[in-house]
């Protein structure tokens, strides 16, 4: 079976400053795969790599066995490949709706537009309570949630998820949680990037951990989880 | 033994959010005093409004027996307390030597200090050059060795570990020990990378979502359930 | 250091003046938001130039010389318009200077004159400020811009006794704020404090050359329901200025835009029906070219450029007319001598009163009466003052008000 | 005694040797009055330029309305001259000081705004300036202007006064850079905030730099008005006057110690020259100048020159031109 | 007295039609692009030319001539993006080097106009020119008053095309956030492109209804450069509504200053008005608010 995304070998950073050291990485069809590691470990810059918001110096992104370096980034959304970025990044100053209704500015995610909408209201019930609300207003979590939608609103085959959890009430987490793992059994891809390391091995079917920019260790979520290497890196004992 | 830097209920809200939320700390003159907490517990802005750049919402602050509440950054660096940047800020205008002796003369010191302070860094070779042609490394080794140059006696060390490889990271930790050690300087280091934190600080404190939850030693930090939970995140409760 | 001199040279400078002609310099804004007016000046010079070498130059003490004119652009800017001046008398050597045209300029340039010690014969600068200095070498072919409205006032003060204007009239002076724009209605309030009763100065406002919208303004003397509405505005001001006016319903009694209002680009800018009874006041009209020098010099004006002359090019003529009667009654090109010459003539003139000099009293500023015009509904602008020149007695008050 | 760290003994002796010899032209090699007259306009515009630069190219704040200290140091050194009959030196001390504090009147608050926004305040500043000016008809002569009196020789003393306004103008630039205070002033462009992170006082650099440059735009324009015995606000405080100091920076080579120096000498020599030959052509050139700079060589025409002479072999001292 | 004052009224809303339009073209390309575009004088100057000429040269009412006017000024503002203002470094930096790029390039326009134009003052005459409507005892000029309808209706179709299109929405969220926009699929150097050609298209605009107002000529553009900063400053960037409010405070401060100030200082209120919300309030009068 050929890997739905598949990272080679990619070089990649900022001006001067390598963060990225040939990592290499595949999520398959139906996969939630976990990105672990520190903070400044590399796991955005992977994320940015992919949707094309930097361009790896060595190496390359495979979608669907083909590569996406003559891809340009705002192309990338109608092959299927959605991000969630850390922060939310939403646009503050227009309505839930009309953020909901950008997120599917492509060609192909317009057509089925309605369809969508109804899809992540029916995944974020609260949604639709605030659609005609400046997004800026939203609370923490609501903001979250309509992230995930605005991205989910442009049909995507993979969606990358960027610390979901992040800054949010331990009950928002939950709902958070729940919602990807929803997802997945409605059959979405998803590669996730977490600092909560325990539940993101909880939901995920592998899991890669990278440090400085290297992929340290990768496996099956479970015995990941059983591996103390993990625990070192992230407490250092 | 006398108290460098110590802070009561300092607190930071942005709109509804409070970043930092009734935080107290004491550190001890020539100790290393270790800050952790995941992402978004509220370190960085701890960090601003001990240095100056963000005035708390509450609390108050002092350096030995002296109240810094209020005052402008260049008043505090002046006073000795200096911080690093997270993510590195050097004066892309200046050369190496400059961007030491500006701060060195800034605060009132003999520009000379400058020198010794990037070769304390061990930068002093490339001293002409502009920070451009650092590596991130070098760059994060320069950010300390120009708060080094105002000769501070709090210096705040913002992750000048993290992002850079295991060499490096040695590198680094080593002239933390170092400023501790043989400049006697007392210090404050948020830190992602652990094992530096672990074997810097006499003494940690953990902060998660603008509180602080546990503090002692690294050895009971590390021990602590609730630090353990914060850091690695609870089971998903389902 | 004579490669310095030989790079500014190469720059700047043209050749040397030869011995049997002479080279007049002057600076005029060819280019830039006053070009029009500057081109109007520019026909009068060429004419003035033309008619005397025409005549195989001028007599310089029983040798004939050829008249040449250096004519640079300063385009309207004051700083310009000095260093130009600079050039000319330092680097071109030229041996006399005409004047710009506009107040500032003459203002600026007649300093390096001054410095020099070489004869300055404008026809651009109005403004009295520039004669009080007491410079030597400074002669100005303008009359004052007080006597414009005075001249103005005159006629008003005759309508006002005939019984045809209120007793006292209710006034609004409105100024551009400029050199003219000051002695305009410098002009009217020494005349109003004269006649002490007659009259009541309600509103007094300037404005900015080239201000925009004159809404809040018109409203302003709109609301203080005046009799006499006396402007002094540049042409594009006069244009906005008028439309406004005239939406907004306005008519007074007397009405006029100082030195403007007969311009045929205005009437064409404002339609014939929004410039009826205007009054303007100038420094000459082609109408005083009845007989004489001045039939001659509307004459040869009409045939060199097939239409008739507006006061720009008859005083600019006069003005290099000035320079070359000084320079052959001095019979000689000596600076002093052609001062002193000018200082003390008079002559025979195409300016209303048909007399030059420029006499010491007034800083070596001509004076002579203004001509009064007034815009008729069929399109003519005869003189109406001074009575002895005038077509016709003029029309007041305006009969188109309600 | 010892010169202070700052100084260097080449670039002093070649500047000094120039002024010297430039000094030295009217008596010795007889150059035209006109030539000399253009020289001094040169002198005081070098030092306008490179007192605009201590602004906008030391501390990254461009401003589009230094006409305003400009004639205004000219104004109250013409009024003071008239009225007072205080000596010209006096008189333009005065106008200095009084444009300085004027700058900092409205400088302070403003230069907490960054980028544009600090741009477009100093136009807003230059025009509310040039409107008052222009009505204060008791201080400008309003539209029309003051005359101060002429008096003979005073141009061929001017020479030498242009020549030492130019040579201080070129020594502050210097020291403004090269002093430790330089070193601040870098900081600060290169980031305000860090830079107070280690003890820099930017609100009281930026004050003081702001001060020395509406002192030094004062004495060039009270220095202006004796030039043309004659001073008016509407030129003198207008816009483009504003601008032709942001030309001279912006292609010389802004925040260059002597760049601005350069960009004067051929902002004069240019318009002087297009003026007299193609004066409709000289704005649109000025404008194609700074499109070409900005899009290809930021730092002017002292990036220009450094790049021939890199060409040629020329290795610059890494501190020489940022 | 209170008919003085409805007047000033009157005429203040009447004006702030064409300060609006005016300013709004400044505002949006900085809201969006982070670029001041100082060529906004040149392109208000340009489009007067344009409209003159069409009146001169083919009889063509100004207003008439309007939808060619915006098409030509859009394919200018495309062009000058794509060809200059592209190649400008992005963020803080960019700010000055714009505002100094596109200075020049209003240099280069107004020379090119003084050397095709030459520099006098032009006019357009039509047969409404001078005619009025009374109003509540006013007198209301028809041409002001078709500035502000047609300023009325380019807001409102605005106002229209930014929250009911999908581009508009797009131009939005792209002041907002960019990066966010090329996740989504946006086209973010299209919509710059865009916004650009839009915003130069509503500099013309206002150019082309101002020549029914006032005489021009190539300098013209300079003094509703500057009003238009201050519209923008006070009012926020890119928000219609913010600017049509503070169209109408500087309107109304123009004009009932007269009371109280001599009338020459009429248009200093503006710049004074301009500094002091810029110290101030450094967001505007209106926050920060981007765009809606």
């Amino acid at each position: 079976m050929t890997a739905l995304l598949e990272v080679r070998g990619v070089d990649a950073g900022y001006g001067d400053v390598q963060v990225l050291f040939g990592v290499s990485l595949q999520v398959r069809e139906g996969e939630i795969v976990t990105l672990l590691g520190s903070n400044g470990a590399g796991k955005t810059t992977t994320l940015r790599c992919i949707c094309g918001l930097i361009s790896p110096r060595k190496g390359e992104v495979l979608f669907h066995g083909e590569s996406l370096a003559a891809v340009a980034p705002d192309h990338r959304a109608g092959l299927g490949i959605a991000l969630v970025p850390e922060g939310r990044e939403l646009w503050p100053q227009l309505t839930v709706r009309e953020n909901l209704e950008l997120g599917a500015y492509h060609r192909r995610a317009r057509r089925s537009l309605s369809k969508n909408l109804d899809r992540v209201q029916a995944l974020f019930p609260r949604l639709l309570e605030r659609k005609s609300q400046l997004a800026g207003s939203l609370s923490g979590g609501e903001q979250q949630m309509c992230a995930i939608a605005r991205a989910l609103m442009s049909d995507p085959k993979l969606l990358l998820l960027d610390e979901p959890s992040l800054g949010l009430a331990p009950i928002v987490v939950d709902q958070m949680f729940e919602a990807v793992r929803q997802l997945h059994r409605e059959g979405m891809t998803l590669l996730l990037v977490e600092q909560n390391l325990v539940a993101a091995l909880e939901i995920a079917t592998r899991g890669y951990v990278v440090e400085t920019g290297r992929v340290r260790l990768e496996g099956e979520a479970a015995a990941l989880r059983s591996d103390p290497g993990i625990r070192a890196a992230y407490l250092g004992i | 033994m006398s108290v460098a830097l110590r802070a009561e209920g300092l607190s930071k809200r942005f709109g509804g959010l409070k970043a930092v939320d009734g935080v107290k700390l004491q550190l001890r003159e020539g100790e290393i005093l270790g800050l952790i907490g995941p992402n978004g517990a509220g370190k960085s802005t701890l960090f601003s409004m001990l240095a100056g750049s963000l005035p708390p919402t509450s609390g108050r602050f002092f350096l030995g027996e002296r109240e810094l509440t209020g005052l402008p950054a260049f008043r505090i660096a002046r006073a000795g307390v200096v911080r690093t940047h997270q993510i590195v800020r050097p004066f892309a205008m200046l050369t190496l030597i400059e961007n030491v002796t500006v701060a060195a003369v800034s605060c009132g010191r003999d520009p000379d200090l400058g020198r010794k302070a990037l070769e304390f860094a061990g930068l002093f070779d490339r001293r002409r050059e502009f920070p451009q042609r650092l590596t991130l490394a070098g760059r994060k080794r320069l950010e300390m060795a120009r708060a080094l140059a105002t000769a501070p006696k709090v210096l705040l060390l913002d992750e000048v570990v993290a992002g850079v490889n295991p060499a490096e990271a040695q590198e680094m930790t080593r002239l933390i020990r170092r400023a501790r050690d043989e400049l006697g300087i007392s210090i404050v280091m948020t830190e992602h990378v652990m094992p530096a934190v672990m074997s810097l600080a006499n003494h940690l404190l953990v902060l998660d979502a603008g509180k602080l939850i546990a503090e002692g030693s690294p050895e009971q930090i590390v021990r602590d359930p609730s630090v353990i939970a914060a850091y690695l995140g609870k089971a998903h409760a389902t | 250091m004579r490669s310095l001199n030989l790079l500014f040279a190469l720059l700047f400078a043209q050749a040397a003046p030869a011995a049997d002609k002479i080279v007049i310099g002057a600076t005029l804004p060819l280019t830039g938001s006053e070009s029009r007016i500057g081109g109007f000046y520019k026909e009068g010079y060429d004419l003035a130039f033309e008619e005397a070498n025409k005549k195989g130059g001028l007599d310089v003490g029983g040798k004939k010389m050829r008249a040449e004119l250096l004519l640079l652009d300063d385009t309207s800017a004051q700083a310009t318009a000095a260093s130009l001046a600079d050039r000319l008398i330092n680097s071109d050597k030229v041996q006399f200077l005409l004047g710009t045209y506009s107040s500032h300029l003459v203002e600026a340039q007649s300093v390096v004159a001054e410095q020099s010690g070489i004869p300055y014969v404008n026809g651009g600068g109005g403004a009295i400020d520039i004669y009080k200095r007491g410079f030597k070498w400074l002669f100005g072919l303008l009359a004052p811009v007080q006597n414009l409205s005075g001249a103005l006032m005159e006629w008003i003060d005759s309508q006002e006794k005939a019984g045809k204007l209120p007793k006292p009239s209710r006034v609004a002076v409105l100024w551009e704020n400029t050199a003219h724009g000051k002695d305009f209605r410098q002009g009217v309030q020494d005349f109003v404090g004269k006649h002490r009763g007659d009259y009541l100065i309600e509103v007094d406002e300037s404005f900015e050359l080239n201000g925009k919208d004159f809404g809040a303004l018109l409203g302003k003397v709109k609301n203080a329901r005046v009799d006499l509405f006396l402007a002094d505005a540049h042409l594009p001001d006069y244009i906005t200025m008028q439309r406004q006016y005239a939406t907004m319903g306005l008519c007074h009694k007397v009405q006029s835009y100082g030195a403007r209002g007969s311009e045929k680009q205005a009437a064409e800018a404002l339609g014939k029906e929004n410039v009826k009874y205007i009054l303007s006041s100038v420094w000459w009209n082609a109408q005083l070219g009845k007989a004489g020098i001045t039939k001659h010099f509307v004459d040869l004006f009409k045939a060199r450029y097939g239409r008739a002359p507006e006061w720009y090019q008859a005083v600019a003529y006069e003005t290099a007319r000035a320079l070359f009667l000084g320079i052959e009654q001095a019979g000689s090109l000596d600076h002093e001598k052609v001062r002193e010459k000018l200082a003390a003539l008079q002559v025979e003139s195409i300016l209303p009163g048909g007399k030059l000099s420029f006499p010491a009293q007034s800083g070596q500023q001509a004076i002579y009466p203004f001509v009064v015009q007034q815009n008729q509904p069929d399109g003519s602008s005869p003189i109406v003052w001074p009575k002895e020149s005038a077509a016709s007695p003029g029309v007041a008050p305006n009969p188109d008000c309600k | 005694m010892k010169p202070p760290r700052w100084f260097r003994w080449r670039p002093a002796a070649i500047v000094l040797g120039l002024a010297v010899a430039l000094a030295l032209l009217p008596p010795v090699a007889r150059i035209s009055v006109y030539t000399q007259n253009q020289l001094t306009l040169t002198f005081v515009t070098i030092a306008a330029a490179l007192a605009w630069n201590w602004l906008g190219g030391y501390l990254g704040q461009v401003s589009f309305g230094h006409a305003a200290l400009f004639g205004l140091g000219g104004f109250v050194a013409a009024r003071l001259q008239i009225s007072a009959h205080l000596p010209m030196i006096l008189a333009w001390t005065a106008g200095g000081l009084v444009a300085g504090l004027y700058a900092l009147a409205w400088g302070h608050p403003t230069l907490r705004l960054r980028g544009p926004y600090f741009s477009i305040a100093t136009i807003g500043v230059g025009e509310a300036t040039r409107l008052v000016c222009t009505y204060w008809d008791w201080f400008t002569g309003g539209s029309s202007g003051m005359s101060l009196p002429v008096t003979a020789g005073l141009k061929l003393q001017l020479y030498w006064y242009g020549i030492a306004i130019a040579l201080v103008g070129v020594a502050t630039s210097y020291w403004l850079r090269r002093s430790p205070l330089g070193m601040a002033l870098l900081a600060i462009k290169s980031d305000v905030d860090a830079a107070g992170d280690v003890g820099i006082s930017s609100v009281r650099l930026q004050d003081g730099v702001l001060f020395l440059s509406g002192l030094a735009m004062g004495i060039c324009g009270a220095f202006n008005a004796s030039y043309y015995s004659f001073i008016e606000p509407v030129e003198t405080l207008g816009f483009e006057k504003s601008i032709s100091f942001v030309f001279m920076g912006v292609i010389g080579g802004v925040g260059t110690i002597l760049g601005p120096a350069l960009g004067a000498v051929v902002f004069v020599l240019v318009r002087q020259y297009f003026i007299a030959s193609y004066p409709q052509l000289y704005l649109g050139l000025f404008g194609v100048l700074l499109v070409l700079v900005i899009l290809f060589e930021p730092l002017g025409l002292t990036g220009l020159s450094l790049r021939v002479a890199r060409r040629f072999g020329y290795r610059e001292r890494p501190d020489l031109s940022t | 007295m209170i008919e003085h004052l409805l007047d000033l009224t009157v005429s203040a809303f009447l004006l702030a039609g064409l300060y609006a339009t005016m300013a709004y073209g400044l505002g949006l390309i900085y809201g969006v692009l982070r670029v001041v575009n100082l060529n906004h004088g040149g392109m208000i100057m340009a489009g007067a030319y344009a409209a003159w000429w069409a009146h001169d040269q083919f009889g063509l009412d100004p207003y008439l001539s309007i939808p060619i006017i915006l098409v030509l000024a859009f394919l200018v503002g495309v062009l000058t993006y794509a060809g200059l203002v592209r190649r400008l470094p992005r963020g803080a930096a960019g700010g000055v080097q714009s505002l100094l790029l596109l200075f020049g390039v209003w240099l280069i326009l107004r020379n090119a106009a003084y050397l095709v134009f030459s520099g006098n003052d032009q006019t357009v005459l039509t047969s409404y020119s001078t005619k009025a409507l009374p109003f509540l005892g006013a007198q209301i000029s028809v041409n002001r008053l078709a500035v502000f309808g047609v300023a009325l209706v380019t807001l409102g179709a605005l106002h229209l095309f930014l929250t009911r299109t999908y581009v508009g929405k797009a131009i939005r969220a792209v002041a907002q956030n960019p990066e966010s926009c090329t996740l989504a699929g946006v086209p973010v150097q299209r919509i710059y492109m865009l916004t650009f050609g839009l915003g130069t298209a509503l500099a013309s605009l206002a150019g082309a209804l101002a020549t029914g107002l006032y005489a021009f000529n190539p300098g013209f553009g300079a003094t509703e450069l500057l009003k238009s900063f201050v519209v923008v400053v006070l009012g926020g960037l890119g928000s219609v509504a913010g600017t049509a409010v503070a169209a109408l405070i500087l309107a109304l401060v123009e004009n009932f200053s007269i009371l109280v100030i001599p009338s020459y200082l009429t248009s200093a209120v503006g710049f004074v008005l301009l500094v002091l919300v810029l110290v101030l309030r450094p967001g505007g009068l209106f926050g920060q608010r981007v765009l809606g």
